[in-house]
């Protein structure tokens, strides 16, 4: 049995809800769904059992009603575990990894500005990547934002941006 | 003789020779430099260029700062440098003016520039200009006394405090000049450290402060700066000249005038040799380093002197 | 903040800084006390874009994520498509995609080198480096046609083949760097002042590189043995042998260090490639549309690990691609590497990590609004503000232009 | 072991070895043979298939048809990144890059290139 499969089979072992959601796509290429509730401790798992040492990035989609959140987690020998889970868009809350991984902030930052996602946890300073005067509630990496909105986009008078 | 001396002291060997001289050293320095490092370098007029180009720039005074400062240091530099310039002996043992102690005011007038920078930079009130200031006072404590002692230790050598019979004393017993020559390495460290050089040109360190001190000059006012600072490079040169290399003085005007400018350009391509050698150190370890290994060897020196000026008595 | 303490703004324009990025310090005199940094001043929109363009589009926009490790980002990206097409990619260009990019981590190492040496104050250094950096320019410039932005690569394959006659070319070039390689592996070990600015600065240990996921260089100096190029092997590398430099100084002049050793595994790597460079085809023919599917492809860029993933949606534009730059890993170490230390060797703290930040900050292009800040002065106001300034002083510049001005056609 | 100057003897070398720079403008230099710089443009060769058009990132080409089997392309240089992908996808070569790559002008105006068959002739692309 390879690793992989290996992975695969102690990830179902300890989630039964995983049992179908787990594909192994090539050779170091493990994806698995899961649900939002589970999310804390599979990942708590992944990290400290199965020894996922390596936080390459955290990916945000927009999926039309959801928000879908992806961690690309890799061992030091390659294999890369990535944990998909969705969030509503109407409360897109998560909560934040960087406990595990303090290097975590700069990823978490960019789901915040450029999706409107919430991180529960995330430590204050400055935000990234978008200027400090970018109004609220305007998320380019959602569909239904365009780069013509910008236009029309209203400058906050008289803030001046430091 | 009033014409006489007008025309010294501002045409020849005064403020427009040095002037052009200045420019023409900074040439040399750039393009021997340039040659160093395997590049084209500028071209001769380069100097004159910048002057120009930085002449007809508007000059931008910050709010902040103190105006009235801001603009004399520039002007108090330049006339500081040049008037030290005037007691130095060129390419005859006696200089323009001389007088009994010349050589304390020379070496006095020389750090007005560095007072100056460091006044301009301080009342600039930029962050990256009081830095810099700092930085400038901090490495003056650090090479001013050694290149005190490294050209007293010749003067007491000649039992003299002026320049024009330190020269005469040398040209006589020219063997003695060897005995210097630690001397002469010294004080061309402590002027690499003076013209604020690679490696000791932390004060205006570009990757760290911008360009330290001179940060918020702009214009007519750094022009005058970077003449000052050029002329501090002929003046600097032309006195390590007359205190340790004062051979051949008495060629007659020309000779000793093409012996004089090659003395200087020697020094001058000495110091961007030097330059082009090092990585510029840290604050901390430039004072480590002058007081650590500068100041000792040029005690050594002003005793090695003295001993040898208690034998040549006897 | 003590009572002597004052903050210094580094960037977003500063010296030090080739590319806006903000750093605020804290200072303790000579020593710094704290920092913060405010990323996103090159944030283009990237990303964004890319979803609204074709993938054929995507290559050349993906390429331009950064100048230095331009064959990095697009090698990444069209591997992640490859994967979700299941493209058989020809062998030969697999080998000539591994080629360029060690030819390109050559490039990039020379010219941290350079870099770092200017940082220092040591311009000959830069000089020297950037002269012989040339070399493999003019090699990068013989094989793809441009120095930067090569436009090596396309969905299947690559653009350009490499004639026979270039063989040798190549392989005199790599001589002449290796023997050059050695004098500054000579020049870093011996010069005192070098080791003097080097050694000891922008300490990071190796449990902190781990802690706070270096990548690249900065974490292989640190000791931690991680390279894609091994670990997750891409293109050729599962095929080549060579061996993952590390050092165990884990400051500035171990990242050096690491740096100049990887340049002589690169030489050999591409004496490897140039000797069993395979036979056949380039390219093969990519579909337009890419089936929907999603994929992660992981490069070993020169700066660190650099990740692509792309999730394809059955259209012929992606549904969705992110970047994430090796810089980005890394630039929460500098925070940490700089404290405590010296204001003067902050330059060289962050240059050894080698940033890059038009890599890091990929999104959105603010336009200039008049009106706002009665400050900001738009182009053709400066221009004539300037043209008045001369004319009170008596010099007319404004019919420059009309004697300037170049025929019509 | 630690030699302070241990650039010395190559940088006393340098002085009587050629500089490693040019005087650019005067001086000019050779671009490769792959080099992808102005673009060229064929008219008689081109068919109106609209590849390159797709295909450009930058949407700096345009193709027209002025006539029955006559097109004309619309290159705007300010927009144009050099990629050459348009050579690559135009499936009748008439697209071609040139070694030319002192583009600057004035004004943006300037920068917009008309090719068809009375503005270029066959062998020569006029700005």
């Amino acid at each position: 049995m390879t690793e992989e499969d290996n992975i695969k089979l102690r990830l179902i072992q300890k989630f039964g809800f995983l049992s179908d959601k787990i594909t192994v796509k090539r050779p170091r290429r493990i994806f698995a769904e899961i649900p939002l509730a589970n999310f804390p401790e599979t990942f708590d798992y992944t990290v400290k059992q199965l020894n996922f040492s390596i936080l390459a990035a955290i990916t945000g989609l927009d999926e039309g009603a959801t928000l879908g959140f992806i961690y690309h987690l890799a061992r030091e020998n390659g294999i890369v575990l990535n944990l998909h889970t969705t969030a509503p868009k109407d409360k897109p809350v998560i909560k934040t990894v960087t406990e595990y991984f303090p290097a975590a902030d700069a990823y978490e930052r960019e789901l915040v500005d450029l999706l409107g996602a919430q991180v529960e946890g995330l430590p204050g300073g400055n935000r990234y990547p978008l200027p400090d005067d970018w109004p609220a509630n305007q998320f380019p990496l959602r569909k239904d934002w365009n780069v013509e909105m910008l236009d029309k986009m209203e400058h906050p008078e008289g803030k001046e941006a430091n | 003789m009033m014409a006489n001396v007008f025309f010294n002291v501002l045409i020849f060997p005064g403020f427009l020779f040095i002037v052009v001289f200045g420019m023409a050293a900074e040439y040399v320095d750039r393009k021997f430099c340039a040659k160093l490092q395997n590049r084209i370098g500028p071209p001769w007029y380069q100097p004159f260029a910048d002057l120009v180009k930085l002449v007809a720039k508007e000059d931008i005074i910050p709010e902040e700062a103190d105006a009235g400062i801001f603009k004399l240091m520039p002007v108090m530099a330049v006339t500081a440098s040049i008037t030290a310039f005037l007691y130095i002996p060129l390419w005859q043992t006696q200089a323009l003016f001389s007088f009994y102690g010349d050589l304390i005011v020379v070496i006095y007038l020389l750090t007005i520039p560095t007072l100056a920078l460091f006044l301009g930079g301080w009342y600039s009130r930029g962050v990256f200009s009081r830095i810099g200031a700092t930085r400038t006072m901090t490495q003056f404590f650090a090479y001013e006394i050694p290149l005190f002692l490294a050209i007293l230790a010749p003067a007491m050598l000649a039992d003299s405090w002026s320049l024009s019979e330190i020269t005469v004393f040398y040209s006589r017993h020219l063997w003695l000049l060897l005995l210097n020559s630690a001397g002469f390495a010294i004080a061309l460290v402590a002027l690499l450290g003076k013209l604020e050089r690679v490696p000791f040109d932390i004060p205006e360190a570009e990757t760290e402060i911008v360009a330290g001190t001179l940060t918020e000059y702009s214009g007519r006012l750094l022009a005058f700066f970077r003449i000052a600072i050029d002329i501090e490079l002929v003046v600097g040169s032309s006195l390590l000249a007359a205190v340790f290399l004062p051979f051949g003085l008495n060629l007659g005007f020309t000779l000793g005038f093409v012996l004089y400018l090659v003395k200087v350009l020697f020094i001058v391509a000495l110091i961007s040799l030097l330059r082009t050698i090092f990585a510029r150190l840290r604050i901390d370890q430039m004072i480590n380093f002058c007081w650590k290994y500068v100041a000792p060897v040029a005690f050594l020196q002003l005793i090695v002197d003295l001993v040898v000026k208690g034998i040549i008595k006897q | 903040m003590g009572k002597y303490d004052f903050k210094i703004p580094i960037g977003p324009q500063h010296p030090a800084l080739k590319e806006p990025e903000s750093f605020l310090l804290t200072m303790h005199g000579e020593k710094i006390a704290s920092m913060t940094v405010r990323l996103g001043y090159n944030h283009r929109g990237i990303e964004k874009a890319c979803e609204a363009q074709t993938y054929i589009r995507d290559i050349y926009l993906i390429e331009r994520v950064c100048g230095i490790c331009s064959h990095s980002h697009a090698t990444c990206f069209v591997q992640a498509v490859e994967e979700i097409a299941a493209l058989e990619v020809p062998k030969r260009a697999i080998y000539i995609r591994t080629l360029i990019a060690e030819l390109e981590r050559i490039h990039s190492h020379l010219l941290w080198l350079g870099v770092a040496g200017h940082e220092i104050g040591f311009d000959t250094l830069l000089m020297y480096t950037w002269r012989d950096r040339e070399v493999v320019m003019d090699i990068l410039a013989m094989l793809t046609g441009n120095r930067v932005n090569y436009g090596m690569n396309t969905i299947g394959g690559v653009r350009r083949d490499i004639t026979p006659e270039q063989i040798p070319q190549i392989l005199k070039a790599i001589d002449t760097l290796e023997e050059r390689t050695k004098y500054y592996i000579q020049v870093a070990t011996e010069e005192t002042t070098i080791i003097k600015r080097l050694s000891g600065v922008g300490v990071l240990s190796y449990d902190d590189a781990v802690r706070l996921g270096a990548v690249g260089p900065t974490a292989r100096a640190s000791g931690v043995e991680r390279d894609i190029r091994r670990d997750d092997p891409y293109a050729a590398y599962g095929e080549l042998t060579f061996n993952v430099i590390t050092d165990k100084h884990c400051d500035v002049y171990g990242r050096a260090v690491v740096r100049v050793c990887e340049l002589m595994e690169s030489y050999k790597m591409i004496r490897q490639i140039l000797a069993d460079l395979p036979d056949g085809p380039i390219a093969v023919k990519a579909p337009r549309k890419i089936p929907a599917g999603q994929a992660l492809s992981r490069y070993e860029a020169p700066r660190g690990e650099d990740v692509h993933y792309v999730k394809a949606n059955g259209t012929d534009k992606p549904e969705r691609v992110k970047v994430r730059a090796p810089t980005l890993a890394n630039v929460q170490v500098v925070a940490h590497m700089l404290k405590d230390g010296y204001l003067a060797d902050m330059p060289i703290v962050i240059a050894a990590i080698d940033p890059c930040f038009s890599c890091t900050d990929r999104l959105i292009s603010v336009k200039d609004t008049d009106g706002g800040d009665k400050n900001i002065m738009t182009w053709p106001a400066l221009h004539s503000s300037s043209i008045e300034w001369y004319r009170k002083r008596g010099i007319d510049f404004s019919d420059l232009n009309r004697r300037f001005k170049v025929p019509e056609n | 072991m630690i030699k302070p100057g241990k650039m010395m003897i190559q940088v006393l070398q340098s002085l009587f070895k050629k500089p490693a720079t040019t005087l650019y403008p005067f001086v000019k230099t050779e671009m490769p043979d792959k080099f992808r710089g102005k673009l060229k443009y064929y008219p008689e060769r081109c068919i109106g298939c609209m590849l390159c058009v797709k295909d450009c990132p930058s949407d700096a080409i345009v193709i027209k048809k002025i006539g029955e089997k006559k097109f004309q392309a619309e290159i705007n240089l300010a927009r144009c990144i050099s990629c050459g992908q348009c050579v690559d996808s135009c499936p009748k070569d008439a697209l071609e890059t040139t070694k030319e790559f002192e583009l600057a002008k004035l004004n943006r105006e300037q920068l917009k290139v008309v090719c068809n068959e009375e503005t270029c002739s066959s062998s020569e692309t006029k700005t």
